[in-house]
């Protein structure tokens, strides 16, 4: 496969490693209440999409960014890759 | 139809023109006891059990396809009953034993071949943990021998002993580990289901659960509805999706493994090898092809086909333990979609909703499993009560942090 | 032998005379041929025996789909089963043999196997040898294993060195026939970077077996022109010899050069080399292959496919027979009996299965409305019978039964093709993207139809890529379209009709397996094994799904075809595997002390990547133990000296890296003040311990992480992670310099001592300057900066000195040196191992991923005044089960005993079955100081059980010991050495 | 009080060699320092960073060749750089790291990598066997460079000339890589 790293274009995914779901990047808060509930479905549940996802992967051989790839999980498809750093600067507490 | 040496002679001399279809194609009636969704391995084994050893035979196999068309159809038919954990190898073990007395009960060859399971390790940690997986074997009755180098070299002297990157010390060994010719095991399976009255409809794809006051009451098919007392979710690969059905989330991820076969060869191994420093396990099947594969590609997919880097590092595994694999050449190349669960184990359970079941979360274990786990799913269908062999594996251990994690990998489904 | 009689060949020269043995049988080919034009040249027309009946096989095909001919061919020094002799280029003193028969190829004892057909019909091995049991490994399997396999591996490493590659191109062109020269011409002039990849020596594919004329040449010269033209083109690649076996995501192909096989040795060089090419479109001209058809004893040799006559009489320049017939259910057959009478070969006779053919053949018998009902000969075809009874003699019967577009790479991304039932051919459909096929591949079968249909699509190719287009036009050509009628299966014969040529799987089975229920096509090849063989059905399948759709009454499309699945044609491992073998196999990380070491002729051990000393033998000492136990008495007597540069060093900055550390350990890290060292325990957001290791603050905003060997790649991209994803306004920076820093531990009561007479005087390193866990940033030898760290995982008195990894060699020469006076020794991971089990540490045996840090009795240690990695999910109930598993000590009862690790613990008096296990021996070792052995292990509620004895299990080679729980701190509990 | 020095060496003994007409060297005398842009202080690390060097900082995956190509200053990813001194006054730029040492994180990784210069009319046939990525002159010209993987081991690699590459790699596993760059070599 390939993704193509919006700053440094199209690269094998080999250089990649991948982790999961995307929502993995939003860890719940440890003080909420019924945290535990909140931390087991962020850590154990997956909505696991025939079609469509959003995903990690990291560019281990590259510039070491993690990135937000949506992929098509039947045809592999990648339909677009950003940077988490990028995607979710709003979200900077 | 009972099969037998003089059966075969018999319709030899008239022409081979009596034999019966193994199975029925029936219409689907109106209402079963027992609706069983996925016609594969497990699938099958849950009806055949279900019928056989707990008297429910109203009961309804629907597969989307062909039956055995999952991964019971595309495996590499290793059977072993060797993992560490209390919450495993019972079970496992009850599976091979299950294994062993398979063909003369269901009267149908499926080629259990238990030429033994040699998991090589490279180094002293992996050796201290294999004596510990050793000892959990033995405690559960399965067996296991340690060899050392000298040992290992008698056996398998082809291995790559003095030139490896990282050398080879010895194996644990499971002698009545094996192979088993897959396929047969759902035809045999079916072919049993079925003489004990069990409705195996194919090409009828579930397209949804019929819920009545958050009881499971029957399933939407492309033939339509069918009513059930308890219907049973046994689709591994697809499970979330059927799930989703339901509206429930899984601690599951569906991935590719791949599987490779070489061109026929005359016999060449003894039995499976596994690499215990790389991606990379063997065995030769009865028509001579080397059958291995390695780690699964790493990545979401339901596509049932995989890439090159990991068809790559699995051959780099291959000649790294066995140089003499060079000239043989692969024939075939294909890919399965594997329920990856959260610790590596598997599912045998009850719904939040009343009467839908679940069976699934097997990754690239459930052909090994194929008989224990229809026969514990059949357990619980029949009589709601776990089997205390598969008392572990549910749905909601993670609340209770109760992890089966064999790998010791954590919550990350494609380490396992 | 046969003198070699020969025809005018275009691809060969029949001057240059080649020699070459079949089964020790001299032969002699010309340059050109492949072995198998050669030894039909040669007259042999008996290659090899088929799979299951062992009956004799000939050739069927010319090229890589052959299913029959099949042979061993010894090649750089080893020999390679299975190989199609269609395949194999002639080179002087080449050598090949028959394979899978006992006896020899003319008498294979095998061969009873075929008067038992009846009983050996589909699948009949799945309805017997049950009985009895135990006879299936011992007698049933063997016997079938032997007999089955084709070829035989030699059980030696794969002498040939292979290796791999990228290329990367805006086109791949795959197969060189004229589509495919068509498309590299179009693409190349309007500039595109392209690849030609063609599997055959030659380029030309059909143009070079057939006899058709491109603007008034011949065909074969206007491909020898064209190659010479596209060889002009700086912006192309042309591959020979090079087979593209699979496509894969996103314009990745897979691509296997075949760079020795056509000289007898590699010398030196790799024999194939297995390409990765990254194309942006690709086009597949990859031709069509032509199918048989089945009828009465359609197997024996002799029979060929009607378009390989014409292949190896016009590019060899080969007849294969003195008496030809051909059977065709379409006008190309007659095309094959034409060239044959025109090139003055005998024709026997044409069988045409169409009533109304128009097709004529002067001079030649022809039975229009006929077909072949049974055919005779053992080793050759002598005769065949027609339905009407005729009998005609014959030495070579070629057949023809319509065209397979060759849409195998189409197919790899589960596209599945649709059926056309006008030209009875799969076509392609759902393609990959980027990927168009053109010509005989797409169902075009008259030569100008094929070379329009290339040109257009390439331009389109063109456009889709923003190239301005040039256009090209379409040369003239000579050529016929396909004029084809259904005849797959000639009934009403008594004999077996072959469908499956290499598996002998006939209609018979076909008929059975549909009888017994198998009614999908995946069921059909699964129960039959229709299309199993080495061709991967390229020969059989169709033909199969044909008589399936004539027993369900519908038609080919509906009945639908098994998956294709690379590789397109098989791949031997060893080129998979590329350079990627024994030492090879992975890289080897060396630390700064390597050569040292070597020199003290150290012993050396992989860990992970690395290679570290194991231990240092001296000249006296015969068993391992014996070094190991002096490393550890002379440290903890005087001083040692060990290299722990492997460990994980992450150098973490920023203004919040107080903060991130806070939140990555469990334990908290806050308050670390600068110049301090703290222990740190990383859990997995599972709450499961992760790793550990020491942090040093060397600055406000500046720490240097230590990882444990194994985890420092993963701990590193889990801080990523944390950084990136979780608190992205945290201002902190990770570099590793793991492989920046030589790192060298120092331990032992004159540790100190040792280090006073390197350290650089203005730095005081006195207990009560650099007091335990103490840490700073120094100067050593006059001058060279260095990290000084007071961390101890020996339970010693101990320093680790840090240096630039390029001063690392010169470092422990220095303080072996100056460690002179205190009889310093070096110390290896055994001795390392033997300490840290002596004062307690939890290492890799401990913290496997499976164990909490209640386990290792740091439940306490976990932050709960902040959110840190894993701290809420450790609290699960299963977590904070009271008599949960506990880190402890273990010793034997009977001192002499020695533990081993692996080994199960139970309380005594109760049966060892797996309900009663309590835990286990994580590790062990002789401790040199106690005289015994001692131990780490876990069992449940240890911590509670101090001078309990259990029994230790260890049933792999039957060993019950019973040992006392002791606390896990065998030495010097109090920490009093280390902080001496 | 003490008498001893300590000798620098180097990771592979300055290796020269030309296996099959591709000439291999190791770059003996470099420095290399990784510069990571504080977050939230990335406008005042910009201009600094245009003092000291009097060039822009460049995008990700792109570099500034300054002091006639002497120096090599890499945009590693968004908030980090590296740069590759190759000039014999070493000094002089350490002072000009010390005073940017204010406005950036700076980690000397001198002794992480080793440099290998490989050149030869052949050195792209020679490369093309174990790097993954485009390196053809039209795809990437002379002062491109990229992080990457080469038979499993972390590379950057430069383009220097149109037949010359500089390519670092881990220093603890550089005997590893110069044996697949020699083996490459002799493959060809």
């Amino acid at each position: 496969m390939i993704i193509n790293h919006p700053y440094l274009g199209p690269r094998d995914a080999s250089e990649f490693v991948y982790k999961g779901d995307a929502n993995l990047i939003n860890r719940p808060n440890w003080d909420s209440k019924n945290s535990h509930q909140q931390f087991h479905d962020y850590l154990y549940l997956r909505d696991n999409p025939e079609g469509e996802h959003k995903e990690l992967w990291y560019h281990e051989q590259g510039d070491r960014s993690w990135l937000i790839v949506t992929r098509n999980t039947i045809t592999h498809e990648v339909l677009d890759v950003k940077l988490v750093r990028d995607v979710s600067v709003g979200k900077r507490k | 139809m009972k099969y037998s040496a003089l059966k075969i002679f018999l319709e030899g001399l008239t022409g081979n023109k009596g034999w019966k279809p193994v199975w029925r194609e029936p219409e689907p009636k109106e209402e079963y006891d027992i609706i069983v969704i996925g016609g594969g391995g497990h699938g099958l084994s849950t009806a055949y059990y279900l019928a056989k050893e707990f008297g429910i035979s109203n009961v309804a196999v629907l597969e989307k396809g062909w039956i055995g068309s999952g991964n019971i159809g595309r495996n590499t038919t290793i059977i072993r009953s060797n993992y560490l954990l209390k919450a495993n190898q019972p079970f496992y073990e009850l599976s091979m034993q299950m294994w062993e007395n398979l063909e003369q009960e269901f009267n149908y060859n499926a080629m259990v071949s238990q030429r033994g399971i040699m998991n090589l390790y490279h180094n002293d940690p992996q050796r201290d943990a294999f004596v510990r997986r050793g000892n959990a074997m033995k405690l559960s009755g399965a067996g296991a021998v340690l060899l050392n180098e000298k040992e290992l070299r008698k056996v398998a002297p082809f291995l790559d002993f003095d030139n490896a990157r990282f050398p080879i010390k010895g194996a644990l060994c499971q002698p009545r580990g094996g192979t088993v010719r897959h396929d047969a095991v759902a035809w045999g399976y079916a072919r049993g289901a079925d003489s004990l009255g069990v409705d195996i409809i194919q090409n009828c794809e579930v397209t949804g659960l019929n819920l009545d006051k958050g009881v499971c009451v029957g399933v939407e098919t492309v033939r339509g509805p069918i009513k059930a007392k308890k219907v049973a979710i046994c689709v591994a690969g697809s499970s979330s999706n059927l799930m989703r059905m339901a509206g429930l989330k899984l601690p599951i991820e569906s991935h590719v493994l791949q599987a490779f076969v070489s061109e026929g060869l005359k016999p060449a191994l003894p039995g499976v090898i596994t690499f215990g420093a790389g991606h990379f396990y063997v065995s030769q099947s009865d028509k001579g092809g080397l059958v291995f594969g390695g780690d699964i590609d790493g990545y979401n997919s339901y596509a049932q086909r995989g890439n090159l880097p990991t068809l790559e590092d699995v051959c780099e595994g291959g000649m790294a333990i066995m140089p003499m694999i060079g000239r043989a050449r692969l024939l075939r190349m294909w890919g399965g979609i594997m329920d990856m669960s959260m610790d590596g184990s598997p599912f045998i359970d009850k719904t939040p909703i009343d009467g839908l079941y679940f069976n699934g979360g097997w990754c690239y274990g459930g052909f090994k499993a194929t008989p224990a786990s229809g026969f514990c799913y059949a357990h619980l269908l029949a009589k709601d009560a776990y089997h205390p062999k598969a008392a572990k594996f549910k749905l909601d251990r993670f609340r209770r942090g109760d992890i089966i994690d064999e790998k010791g990998q954590g919550a990350q489904p494609n380490l396992h | 032998m046969n003198k070699v009689m020969r025809l005018h060949g275009s691809k060969i020269n029949r001057k240059k005379h080649i020699k070459f043995k079949f089964n020790d049988k001299e032969m002699t080919g010309v340059d050109g041929d492949t072995l198998a034009s050669a030894m039909l040249a040669n007259g042999q027309m008996l290659f090899a025996r088929s799979f299951k009946y062992h009956r004799p096989r000939g050739v069927l095909t010319a090229g890589s789909e052959e299913p029959n001919a099949l042979v061993n061919f010894f090649n750089d020094h080893s020999w390679e089963p299975n190989t199609k002799a269609t395949t194999i280029e002639l080179y002087d003193g080449l050598l090949a043999k028959s394979q899978n028969h006992k006896g020899s190829l003319e008498f294979d004892f095998m061969a009873i196997n075929d008067y038992f057909h009846k009983f050996l019909s589909a699948g009949f091995y799945y309805k017997t040898f049950m009985w009895p049991k135990s006879f299936w490994e011992k007698i049933y399997e063997p016997v079938i294993r032997s007999a089955a396999g084709l070829g035989t591996l030699e059980k030696k490493d794969d002498p040939s060195i292979y290796d791999k590659g990228f290329l990367h191109c805006d086109l791949l062109v795959i197969g060189a026939g004229p589509a495919g020269i068509m498309a590299t011409l179009t693409a190349a002039k309007n500039g595109l970077k392209v690849i030609l990849c063609e599997e055959d020596f030659v380029l030309g594919g059909r143009l070079n077996a057939d006899t058709e004329f491109i603007n008034e040449q011949a065909g074969s010269a206007w491909a020898d022109d064209k190659l010479d033209e596209i060889k002009q083109f700086a912006n192309v690649k042309v591959m020979i010899r090079t087979s593209v076996y699979g496509s894969f995501d996103h314009g990745i192909f897979g691509a296997v050069e075949r760079k020795t096989d056509h000289i007898r040795s590699s010398g030196g060089k790799p024999r194939q080399i297995l390409w990765r090419i990254y194309t942006k479109r690709s086009i597949l001209t990859a031709g069509a292959l032509e199918r048989f058809i089945s009828f009465g004893n359609n197997d024996r040799p002799g029979i060929m496919l009607s378009s390989a006559i014409r292949t190896y009489l016009n590019r060899w320049g080969v007849c294969p027979g003195k008496r030809i017939a051909l059977f065709t259910n379409n006008n190309d057959g007659w095309r094959t009996a034409r060239e044959l009478r025109d090139s003055g070969c005998n024709v026997v006779a044409v069988i045409d299965s169409r009533m109304e053919s128009s097709n004529q053949l002067d001079g030649v018998p022809t039975f229009k409305g006929e077909t072949i009902i049974d055919t005779r000969g053992r080793k050759r075809i002598k005769s065949i019978e027609l339905k009407d009874g005729t009998t005609i003699e014959t030495d070579c019967l070629g057949v023809s039964g319509g065209w397979n577009p060759n849409i195998h790479l189409s197919c790899h991304q589960r596209g599945k093709p649709v059926w056309d039932d006008k030209k009875l051919c799969f076509l392609p459909d759902k393609i990959p993207f980027g990927m168009k096929v053109a010509g005989s591949a797409n169902g075009k079968f008259l030569l100008s139809d094929v070379m329009r249909d290339s040109i257009q699509k390439t331009e389109q190719i063109v456009k889709e890529l923003g190239y301005k287009y040039k256009k090209i036009s379409v040369p003239k050509c000579t050529g016929e379209d396909l004029i084809i009628e259904e005849c797959w299966e000639v009934s009403g014969t008594k004999s077996r009709s072959w469908v499956d040529l290499q598996n002998d799987v006939t209609s018979k089975d076909i008929y059975q397996s549909y009888l017994e229920g198998f009614h999908s096509v995946e069921h059909l090849k699964r129960y039959t094994t229709l299309g199993m063989a080495t061709d991967q059905g390229k020969s059989s399948n169709v033909l199969g799904l044909a008589i399936m759709a004539k027993i369900q009454k519908t038609t080919v499309g509906d009945v639908g075809t098994t998956i294709f699945r690379p590789p397109y044609t098989p791949v031997a491992i060893g080129t998979l595997a590329g350079r990627a073998r024994g030492k090879e196999f992975r890289p080897y990380r060396l630390t700064p002390s390597h050569n040292w070491a070597t020199e003290m002729g150290a012993v050396f051990v992989e860990t992970g990547n690395w290679l570290r000393a194991q231990w240092f033998p001296k000249p006296n000492e015969k068993h391992w133990r014996q070094s190991v136990d002096r490393e550890v008495l002379e440290t903890r007597k005087s001083v040692g000296i060990c290299d722990v540069t492997t460990l994980g060093k992450i150098d973490i900055k920023g203004r919040d890296a107080g903060e991130f550390l806070n939140r990555v350990y469990a334990n908290n890290f806050g308050k670390l003040e600068v110049g301090k060292t703290r222990y740190g325990l990383m859990l997995r957001d599972d709450g499961v311990a992760y790793d550990d290791g020491t942090t040093a603050r060397l600055s406000d905003n500046h720490f240097m992480m230590t990882t444990t060997t194994a985890n420092a790649v993963g701990v590193f991209r889990h801080l990523e992670f944390c950084r990136q994803c979780l608190w992205q306004e945290l201002d902190v920076h990770m570099i590793s310099s793991t492989d920046g820093w030589a790192q060298y531990a120092i331990a032992g009561p004159n540790s100190r001592k040792l280090l006073q007479k390197i350290v650089d005087d203005n730095y005081n390193i006195e207990n009560e300057n650099f007091p335990f866990m103490a840490c700073g940033e120094i100067t050593i030898c006059g001058g060279t900066a260095a990290r000084l760290f007071r961390i101890s995982f020996s339970g010693e008195l101990a320093y680790e000195l840090a240096v630039p990894s390029r001063y690392g060699d010169s470092l422990i020469r220095i303080l072996m040196e100056a460690g002179k006076e205190f009889n310093a020794v070096p110390y290896g991971t055994e001795a390392l191992g033997v300490m840290r089990i002596e004062k307690g540490h939890a290492a890799g045996n401990e913290l496997n991923g499976q164990i909490t840090a209640q386990n290792l009795g740091m439940g306490k240690l976990i932050s709960k005044k902040n959110d840190c990695i894993g701290n809420l999910m450790s609290e699960r109930e299963e977590f904070e089960a009271p008599e949960s598993l506990r880190l402890v000590g273990f010793i034997p009862v009977e001192k002499s005993k020695s533990l081993t690790a692996g080994s199960h613990l139970f309380s005594r008096s109760i049966e060892h079955k797996m309900e009663n296990d309590e835990g286990w021996l994580s590790s062990v070792a002789y401790s040199p100081n106690l005289e015994h052995s001692i131990g780490l292990g876990f069992i449940k509620n240890g911590h509670n059980r101090i001078g309990e004895t259990v029994v230790a299990v260890n049933l792999i080679n039957n060993q019950l010991l019973d040992v006392e729980i002791v606390s896990p701190h065998f030495l010097d509990p109090e920490g009093e050495r280390l902080r001496a | 009080m003490h008498n001893f020095s300590l000798r620098k060496t180097h990771a592979l003994n300055g290796y020269v060699e030309t296996v099959n007409g591709i000439n291999i060297c190791e770059l003996t005398d470099i420095e290399i320092f990784a510069l990571a842009i504080p977050i939230g202080k990335e406008r005042t690390a910009k201009t600094s960073f245009k003092k000291y060097f009097n060039c822009g900082m460049p995008d990700v995956g792109k570099l500034e060749a300054i002091h006639k190509n002497q120096m090599h200053i890499l945009r590693m990813s968004n908030d980090q750089l590296f740069a590759i001194n190759k000039s014999s006054s070493k000094s002089e730029f350490r002072k000009i790291f010390i005073g940017l040492g204010a406005k950036f994180y700076i980690t000397e990784q001198t002794d992480s990598w080793v440099g290998l210069k490989v050149g030869g009319n052949r050195i792209n046939e020679c490369l093309e066997r174990i790097c993954m990525i485009d390196i053809s002159i039209e795809k990437f010209g002379v002062n491109n460079f990229a992080r990457t993987m080469m038979e499993h081991m972390g590379v950057i690699i430069l383009r220097t000339k149109d037949h010359e590459f500089e390519i670092f790699s881990a220093s603890s596993s550089i005997k590893s890589f110069l044996h697949a760059i020699t083996t490459s070599a002799k493959n060809i």
